[in-house]
């Protein structure tokens, strides 16, 4: 095993146990609460909350399209932030036309923003 | 059965009185009303600690505990009449409910006291019991000025309650109309000095 | 394909939600169904009447000293505009003359009482905005004050029950001109700071101006008074345009908005408290020694038959009141006319087509007092 | 950027200008002469008897009607061989001041400067956990001017 | 005393939320591993892997099998992540790290919010078809067929060694410059092809109102 | 040490998971998922051969950063078809999209 | 036009009422032409600052739709709308009119006989009027034909049958802690 | 198996746990103390006092808080759905608790020097979003999911800012043997010996505290949680210890999310002086410079207290513009301008300037947009006039 994957192992063992660590926090929060809080099973307040009236119809239902919309945006940007990262630790050894390359990539992205934006997805409405 | 018509799909209009003639009184039965003015039973609920820990060690984790929730009471913002201005005016800069560590949230979920302050009408009164219901225990309530404590100037309109305590258990009153901060203050402290004394009893 | 704006291209069914009536910014009682599409409130379905307790009804059974009480807790936040209402219209139609003292003192308290509700209101409304309670705290700082200074005249702090038919329950103490001086200096403060601390805030107009809009005509329409119709252009302000008490006295400017959303209806109450600092300042000027109540006032006061609506300008708009006698020394009807009651029904009108944020915000910016409109 | 900034200065103004808040348990400030808490009587420290005569006035003023009054005949009248001059007297009294919305009307009414709204803050801390201990009687009343805890005003 | 210890009641979500979850599921196959760990069966990468693999496979299951489409897209956030684990075993930090950004925030809400959109949450009924068993078959063999050749090939095999983000973008960059531009205008293509499909097309301006009531 | 073999047999799993669902599940989201399933089972298998039998390993991590990125694309792009085919079906279920001529 | 300035003396009344029941009401009577209608003149009812128009129950609406449309002086305004109880003598519906721009008030009312509660609604004629009906509805029992939206508004929606605001409806007893009702014991305190 | 478990060496678990152990102490004590200082510095603000009651000058105000929500009933909703009710906590709160991992507190003091640092710390705060939709819609109530979905689409707008400004950041690091860009926390750190990055890049540092603000949902970004709109956003359902899981994670949101802004912008533990100050004395410099971490991420907080006790909140639409068409193309354009300078090797300067002009702009822009009066939406308004109120 390589000695830098050693290490990436070693750090990320850390991220595993951080994750078992904090399970556990919430996990303990949650039995202490059981032995202290007093429980009563019978009981009418399972009713869900909503300004003291009895709850007009299931809540879960049809949110708007620009959620969605965004989402989408979101997503594609966040493709393009990845890519971004190694291209900031190399594009300097690399010189210009790597530069060039991500600014055209940062254009056509920004072409579809534009469009998103000319087409009224980014307007809330 | 719904308890009120929280119908929020507004509902076709109920035909209008046929013949208005000689006004009925108030029939001595409103069915759906009688129903909304059921008192809530108050159901403590009972904490593990009560049935695992020995009588000894009872004593601290009341004490402890105790002093935490009388410490941390969050009442829930729940203003009616008049008397939600001086309830709002306690929290304020010149009295400052924060310095007791009360700070109201908007939820009953996240609440410990339900502060009822003012006049509790009849077409109000399931909404209060609701809420109430849909405190977590231990929860207490106030029944703050005249109004919330026995309808106070309008007792006798026969659409207002009589008092709150008709439909959920109050732990403390605090007369005046309204009750100046002062009152209501003094109202939590002694709320507080209840919770110290009762403390064996909660979450038993 | 038919061409469309980017306002109908996408689609969402409706939601409902519930606000109230216990939801921290509907102000009380009050709650409305809101349609909702996405975040775009396509249609407002209003309930009042939780806080319906009947005063007119008891108070037909009240004698006129009575009443007053009644009407401090109908209108709470302006409690002196509203028994002046009340007792004007007894006195009109009892016939009594009113001492002059009496009056200005009248005019005094009902003015600081505008700024004490004005006060109420900026503060509630940087809550509605989403100021985390710094407004709210600062103008019940300011509002401490006023109240300090009535509870120091009439020993309550807010149901002060000290206009009577005829004139004042007792005299106001020795240094009445000199608190009323400290407290005018301290709401002159009270509003720069919320001036400063709201009106010209990005955010906070970002979230006021266009919003909530209703024209002239269509306030005018929905029986709308006060600021909130002000704001729309009308200029139509009881003290000037229906004089009671000395205000064709002094001078001052009724203050109107121009595009009748829910920045002029902030704007537009924020300068008629500096219009109130003005005129309490004259009638200090006016304030000349005297008796406060009318020589021959009968124990038992009692009206001619008749009927008068007695209408004066209260913070929120025209407070009326409505009081049939057949003789005797109760009403034998009241009714209030409530301000509130009328601008909320433009309500509906005002929201539709805002978003959600909007509704709590447009709802902030009528100012209304639940038990003044459920009465 | 203008206005944020300069709602920004007026906060931290503030925040400079320091707390006004009364404290309330800890301290008392002065509360005003006229104060209106509750209505309570008075006592007739010349004759040590109370000064009302259980006239019903004021129960029948009384908006809210949160008075009871009883009169009986003064055992300490001159006629019986006391030295007061009130015929009748006070026998029973009660206010529910869970009610009473201090109003002020039974003491303007009171021929007798029988009643007086307490002015201490006393009366306004009268918190109970059971809301039949707000229904005041006679010797509840009473016991605060006898005690001589208050300085009464009453309305011209 | 244990009578009164309101035990069922009181311990029921505990149990399924964190016990459940942690204990049941993982306990058996933890308690393995360790001792082939012990026994120096396998090394702590491999161990970490297993673990990876259960997290994988399970949530793909949940994906494939929940009955609830939520709980199904709550599994697959689990298989995604694990998917990262993977990729870090493989020495690659930067892949998984771009897998939790993308799938962990990114794709996962955009899931969830289809299915709000689409009201998936509300009829669980629609989810499975009747292939199921056509589709089991299919797909045992299709593992089968990989599987077999997979170990029937033998693999020469170098070292494993983390790679460098740096020498991993000059490759990119210097290297894979046309997919690369090709990827964005795909991106783009993504995006309107998105946004023209949420429009809504046909409703003309008039009947807004009926179309929302 | 891991051998090849393993993360070969992890990946041959989750495809053939996700093989298993894109048949059997009916509502287009879900099948969506599987789809996903399916690309993260590809861009293991590329990781994992270019990290053991390429000595830089970095052309096959540009592929799976490749399939990444196309997977994210094509469940926007997706989902924007869902979403149409709800319109007109009221419904995800893809057999109501039998009849192709939307 | 209400006296001017300040406290009301009883000549200025009487001018007011003079130029009321003049001016005014040649207005309105010009306004109303066509209409049955009369200025209440009797001291019993009449209003001491406003001019007060009776009208017959059939022809309110007609009449305020007149009142606003008018030339000159237009009451644009409903100020407010509401009913007053004479028991057996039936219910009046008032209506409280105002022009914003000549700031007159009118005041128009119309009496129902108790048998025959009904009136056509002037929701058409002001908006305003919607919930101002909505509540005489309920709290008289005044049923407005016409009404576009004729549920309870202050009252709980199913209680169609309780007029809280009639004469007849009674008050609620008080319930009484005090008094001989709770046991009193001499040195008790 | 003698010294080491699993292959490992003993002490890289056992130094895991226990720097874990630590981060979970200070966070438990840092993020009560938070609260605190926050209920004492916002009462200041608004001229009040604070808890004062509760312990001297009221400092025991948030154990007791903690105890009162421990002993708290804990409430699910019938409607809820229970697992996703359930499991929402925990996915809220240990993504930002993983956050921890990579922090830098001083030299040498953190629990794992991460190649990757920034973007680990990126992608593993990004997935409580996931947590916060769970949270609402699992509580099935309308207000949470109103909340949840608010909260989920302002997560998501704003990340990219947060990603791209400290893209822009970590560009401009220039290493020792003339290379540029890092994104190790540590190094970004250690390199800030003289000038700290904000200096360079103010505008990235702009955008970063707005996306921040909004991340944390703070105001004038606390629209999820608005009080006056949803009452408390995804969270209403949520009764005791449960939804002080949910505080607790925001509250050490704040705490590292101004962590990550002073190692990033203000220098960490570095500037000025760390590094000197700890070759004159080991520990004082180890005090010096857990104290410069300390005051920046003070400094941060507490002008994040300050806004929120004076701004108003913005509305969805406004936020979401805010972002997309205001704070992502200014990113961009910062990115692209480091880019041009770095490539080019021209001087630091340009990079000053360049970025100095788009906070110049971002300001104008500010001041412009808003004083535009927002055209009320296409709706028709709803009039009465032969229509039924319904
Ligand atoms: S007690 Fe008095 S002040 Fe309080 S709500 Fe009732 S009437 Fe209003
Ligand atoms: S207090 Fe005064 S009014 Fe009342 S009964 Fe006594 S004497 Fe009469
Ligand atoms: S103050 Fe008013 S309400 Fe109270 S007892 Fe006296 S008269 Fe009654």
């Amino acid at each position: 095993m390589g000695e830098s994957l050693h290490s990436l192992f070693g750090d990320y063992l850390a991220v595993l146990l951080g994750t078992v660590i904090g399970f556990f926090l919430v996990f303990t929060a949650l039995v202490a609460t059981r032995v202290l809080a007093p429980f009563s099973p019978e009981r009418e307040k399972g009713t869900t909350y909503e300004c003291g009236m009895l709850p007009l119809r299931r809540a879960s239902t049809n949110i708007g399209v620009r959620f969605y919309l965004y989402a989408i945006l979101f997503v594609l940007f966040d493709v393009e932030a990845v890519f971004l990262f190694p291209w900031m630790l190399s594009f300097v050894e690399l010189g210009a036309a790597a530069y060039y390359q991500m600014l055209l990539f940062i254009l056509v992205l920004g072409a579809g923003l534009a469009y998103a934006w000319k087409k009224g997805a980014l307007q809330w409405r | 059965m719904a308890m009120t018509p929280s119908t929020g799909a507004p509902v076709e209009a109920p035909a209008a009185p046929a013949d208005p003639g000689v006004a009925p009184l108030l029939p001595a039965e409103h069915p759906a009303e009688e129903l909304a003015l059921t008192p809530v039973e108050h159901r403590p609920g009972r904490a593990l600690y009560k049935t695992l820990l020995p009588g000894v060690l009872q004593v601290p984790a009341d004490l402890v505990l105790a002093m935490g929730r009388k410490s941390s009471l969050w009442p829930m913002t729940f203003g009616l009449a008049c008397c939600a201005i001086e309830m709002i005016a306690t929290y304020m800069a010149h009295y400052d409910l924060d310095r007791f560590g009360i700070v109201p949230w908007p939820s009953p979920r996240q609440s410990d006291v339900m502060i009822v302050a003012g006049t509790v009408t009849k077409k109000m009164a399931p909404a209060v019991k609701l809420l109430y219901e849909q405190m977590p225990n231990p929860k207490w309530v106030i029944s703050m000025g005249a109004c919330a404590t026995n309808g106070g100037p309008y007792t006798r309109y026969d659409r207002v309650l009589q008092g709150v305590d008709k439909i959920v258990p109050v732990d403390v009153y605090v007369p005046g109309c309204p009750p100046r901060p002062e009152a209501l203050i003094d109202a939590l402290v002694s709320l507080q000095e209840k919770i110290m004394e009762e403390r064996k009893a909660l979450g038993a | 394909m038919v061409a469309n704006t980017p306002e109908q291209e996408f689609e969402t069914r409706e939601l409902l939600i519930n606000m109230g009536p216990q939801h921290p910014s509907t102000h009380g009682v009050f709650r409305m169904v809101l349609g909702v599409d996405g975040e775009v409130v396509t249609d407002v379905v209003p309930y009042i009447g939780y806080m319906h307790r009947g005063a007119e009804k008891l108070c037909e059974t009240m004698d006129f000293r009575q009443g007053v009480g009644y009407m401090d807790r109908t209108e709470y936040l302006a409690n002196f505009n509203a028994e002046l209402s009340y007792v004007l219209a007894v006195e009109r139609l009892a016939g009594i003359e009113v001492p002059e003292r009496a009056q200005w003192i009248r005019m005094i308290l009902c003015e600081l009482n505008r700024l004490s509700s004005h006060f109420m209101f900026t503060g509630a409304f940087g809550t509605d905005v989403g100021v985390f309670g710094t407004a709210f705290v600062y103008s019940f700082r300011e509002r401490e004050v006023i109240l300090d200074l009535f509870e120091e005249i009439t020993g309550d702090r807010l149901m002060y029950a000290y206009f009577r038919p005829g004139g004042l329950a007792w005299e106001v103490p020795e240094n009445f001109e000199t608190r009323v001086h400290e407290v005018l200096l301290s709401a002159r403060h009270g509003i720069r700071e919320m001036d400063s601390l709201l009106t010209e805030n990005e955010i906070f107009l970002a979230r006021t101006k266009g919003v909530g809009a209703i024209s002239a005509a269509d306030a005018v329409d929905w029986g709308m008074s006060g600021p909130s119709l002000r704001a729309s252009g009308v200029p139509l302000d009881l003290r000037r345009d229906d004089p009671y008490l000395y205000y064709p006295q002094v001078d001052f400017d009724v203050i109107t908005g121009e595009a009748g959303d829910v920045f002029d209806r902030y704007h537009v109450r924020l300068r008629e408290m500096r219009e109130s600092v003005r005129i309490i300042e004259q009638c200090m000027e006016h304030l000349s020694d005297g008796p406060i109540l009318p020589e021959r006032l009968p124990r038992m006061l009692r009206t001619p038959p008749g009927e008068i609506y007695e209408r004066t300008e209260a913070p929120r708009g025209e407070y009326g009141i409505y009081l049939v006698s057949r003789g005797g020394n109760r009403p034998y009807r009241l009714k209030v006319r409530s301000a509130c009651f009328s601008n909320l029904q433009a309500l509906r009108d005002m929201t539709i087509g805002h978003y959600v944020a909007d509704a709590v915000v447009i709802l902030g910016s009528i100012d209304i007092v639940l038990c003044e409109v459920d009465r | 950027m203008r206005g944020i900034v300069r709602s920004m200065a007026t906060t931290l103004g503030a925040f400079v200008r320091g707390p006004v808040t009364r404290e309330y348990p800890e301290g008392h400030r002065p509360i005003p002469e006229r104060d209106r808490a509750f209505p309570l009587l008075l006592w007739d420290f010349e004759i040590d008897e109370p000064y009302c005569t259980g006239c019903h006035a004021c129960e029948r003023a009384c908006p809210v009607e949160c008075m009871t009054v009883l009169m009986k005949d003064n055992p300490a009248h001159t006629s019986l061989g006391g030295n007061s001059s009130r015929r009748k007297i006070i026998d029973k009294f009660w206010i529910d001041y869970a009610r009473c919305m201090r109003c002020n009307i039974c003491v303007e009414v009171c021929n007798f400067d029988a009643i007086a709204m307490n002015n201490t803050w006393s009366g306004h801390e009268t918190s109970v956990y059971d809301r039949a201990d707000l229904v005041m009687d006679l010797p509840q009343l009473l016991a605060q001017h006898k005690a001589g805890a208050i300085d009464e005003w009453v309305a011209p | 005393m244990l009578r009164r210890l309101p035990l069922p009641s009181q311990f029921d979500r505990i149990i399924i939320t964190g016990g459940l979850v942690a204990g049941v599921a993982l306990a058996p196959l933890l308690l393995v591993l360790l001792v082939l760990l012990a026994v120096d069966e396998i090394t702590a990468p491999e161990f970490v892997f297993w673990l990876v693999a259960a997290i994988v496979v399970g949530g793909a299951l949940g994906t494939v099998l929940l009955p609830n489409i939520v709980y199904a897209a709550l599994s697959l956030v689990a298989t995604l992540l694990g998917v990262a684990g993977v990729y870090l075993l493989l020495g690659s930090e930067f892949l998984a790290l771009a897998q939790v950004l993308i799938y962990g925030g990114g794709v996962v809400i955009l899931l969830l919010f289809g299915l709000m959109l689409t009201n998936a949450t509300d009829d669980p009924v629609v989810t499975d078809g009747s292939q199921k068993p056509f589709a089991a078959m299919v797909g045992l063999l299709l593992a089968g067929v990989i599987i077999a050749a997979a170990y029937d090939a033998t693999w020469g095999g170098s070292e494993l060694a983390a790679t460098s983000l740096r020498a991993f973008g000059e490759r990119l960059f210097g290297d894979f410059m046309v997919p690369f531009i090709i990827i964005a205008v795909l991106l783009d293509i993504a995006l309107t092809g998105a946004y023209v499909n949420a429009r809504r097309e046909r409703a003309p301006a008039g009947d807004d109102q009926e179309a929302s009531s | 040490m891991i051998p090849l073999e393993n993360f070969l047999l992890l990946s041959a799993a989750l495809f053939a998971i996700g093989f298993y669902g894109v048949l059997a599940r009916r509502s287009a989201i879900l099948i969506l998922m599987s789809v996903e399933l399916m690309l993260a089972a590809v861009s293991i298998n590329l990781v994992a051969f270019a990290a053991y039998l390429d000595p830089e390993g970095l052309t096959g991590m540009i592929f799976a950063i490749f399939v990444i990125t196309i997977a994210a694309a094509e469940v926007g792009l997706a989902l924007g078809i869902v979403l149409r085919l709800y319109r007109e079906r009221q419904t995800a279920n893809v057999d109501a999209a039998d009849e192709l001529k939307w | 036009m209400s006296p001017e300035e300040g406290a009301p003396d009883a000549a200025a009344d009487d001018a007011a009422r003079d130029y009321l029941e003049t001016t005014i009401w040649a207005e309105v009577d010009r306004a109303l032409s066509g209409i049955t209608a009369r200025p209440v003149t009797d001291e019993e009812e009449r209003s001491v600052i406003d001019l007060v128009v009776r009208v017959p129950p059939r022809e309110v609406v007609t009449a305020l739709r007149a009142l606003r449309d008018a030339q000159g002086m237009n009451f644009d305004y409903l100020r407010s709308l509401t009913a007053v109880d004479y028991e057996e003598e039936g219910v009046d519906v008032v209506y409280h009119l105002y022009s914003v721009e000549t700031r007159h008030n009118v005041t128009v009312k119309c009496r129902l006989a108790a048998d025959r509660l009904v009136v056509e609604s002037a929701t058409s004629v002001w908006r305003a009027a919607n919930w101002y009906e909505r509540e005489a509805q309920e709290m008289f029992g005044v049923r407005f034909e016409g009404h576009p939206d004729p549920r309870n508004l202050l009252l709980p929606e199913e209680m169609t049958d309780v007029f809280p605001l009639r004469k007849s409806h009674p008050l609620a007893e008080i319930e009484v802690l005090q008094g001989e009702g709770i046991a009193y014991e001499e040195g008790e305190l | 198996m003698n010294g080491d478990i699993f292959g490992l060496e003993i002490n890289i678990w056992l130094d895991a746990l226990v720097r874990l152990g630590l981060a979970v102490a200070l966070m438990t004590v840092v993020v009560m103390a938070l609260i605190y200082l926050e209920r004492k510095v916002i009462a200041r603000f608004q001229q009040r006092l604070g808890p004062t009651r509760t312990g001297p000058a009221g400092i025991l105000q948030s154990p007791a808080d903690a105890l009162k929500l421990l002993g708290k009933e804990d409430l699910r909703p019938k409607n809820a759905d229970p697992w996703v009710f359930e499991l929402a906590p925990y996915f809220v709160f240990i993504p930002i608790f993983l956050v921890f991992v990579a922090i830098p507190f001083a030299f040498d003091w953190q629990i794992r020097v991460l190649e990757l640092g920034l973007l680990y710390v990126l992608a593993v705060s990004s997935i409580n979003i996931v947590g916060w939709v769970m949270a609402g819609w699992g509580s099935d109530n309308r207000y949470a999911m109103l909340g949840a979905l608010r909260a989920a689409a302002q997560g998501i707008s704003y990340e990219l800012p947060l990603v791209l400004a400290l893209v822009a950041v970590a560009m401009v690091v220039s290493l020792p043997g003339d290379v540029r860009g890092s994104l190790n926390l540590v190094e970004i750190v250690a390199e800030q010996g003289h000038i700290p990055y904000i200096v360079w890049q103010p505008l990235a540092f702009a955008i970063f505290y707005i996306a921040m603000l909004a991340e944390l949902n703070r105001t004038p970004f606390d629209i999820p949680v608005g009080e006056s709109e949803v009452v408390g956003g995804p969270f209403v359902e949520y009764s005791g210890i449960r939804w002080s899981m949910f505080f607790l994670g925001e509250y050490t949101a704040l705490l590292l999310l101004s962590l990550r802004g002073a190692a990033v912008f203000l220098g960490g533990w570095a500037w000025p002086l760390g590094e000197e100050v700890a070759d004159q004395n080991a520990a004082l410099g180890l005090l010096y410079q857990f104290t410069l971490t300390a005051a920046k991420a003070g400094v941060l907080i507490f002008t994040i207290f300050w806004v929120r006790a004076t701004m108003p909140r913005l509305r969805v639409d406004q936020l979401m513009a805010f972002s997309w068409k205001v704070l992502l193309p200014l990113t961009f354009a910062q990115i692209a301008a480091n880019g041009l300078v770095l490539v080019y090797g021209w001087p630091d300067v340009v990079l000053l300037a360049a970025s100095g002009g788009g906070l110049v702009l971002l300001a104008v822009i500010i001041d412009r947009a808003v004083r535009r009066p927002t055209p009320r939406p296409g709706l028709p308004s709803g009039g009465l006039e032969g229509e039924a109120v319904r």
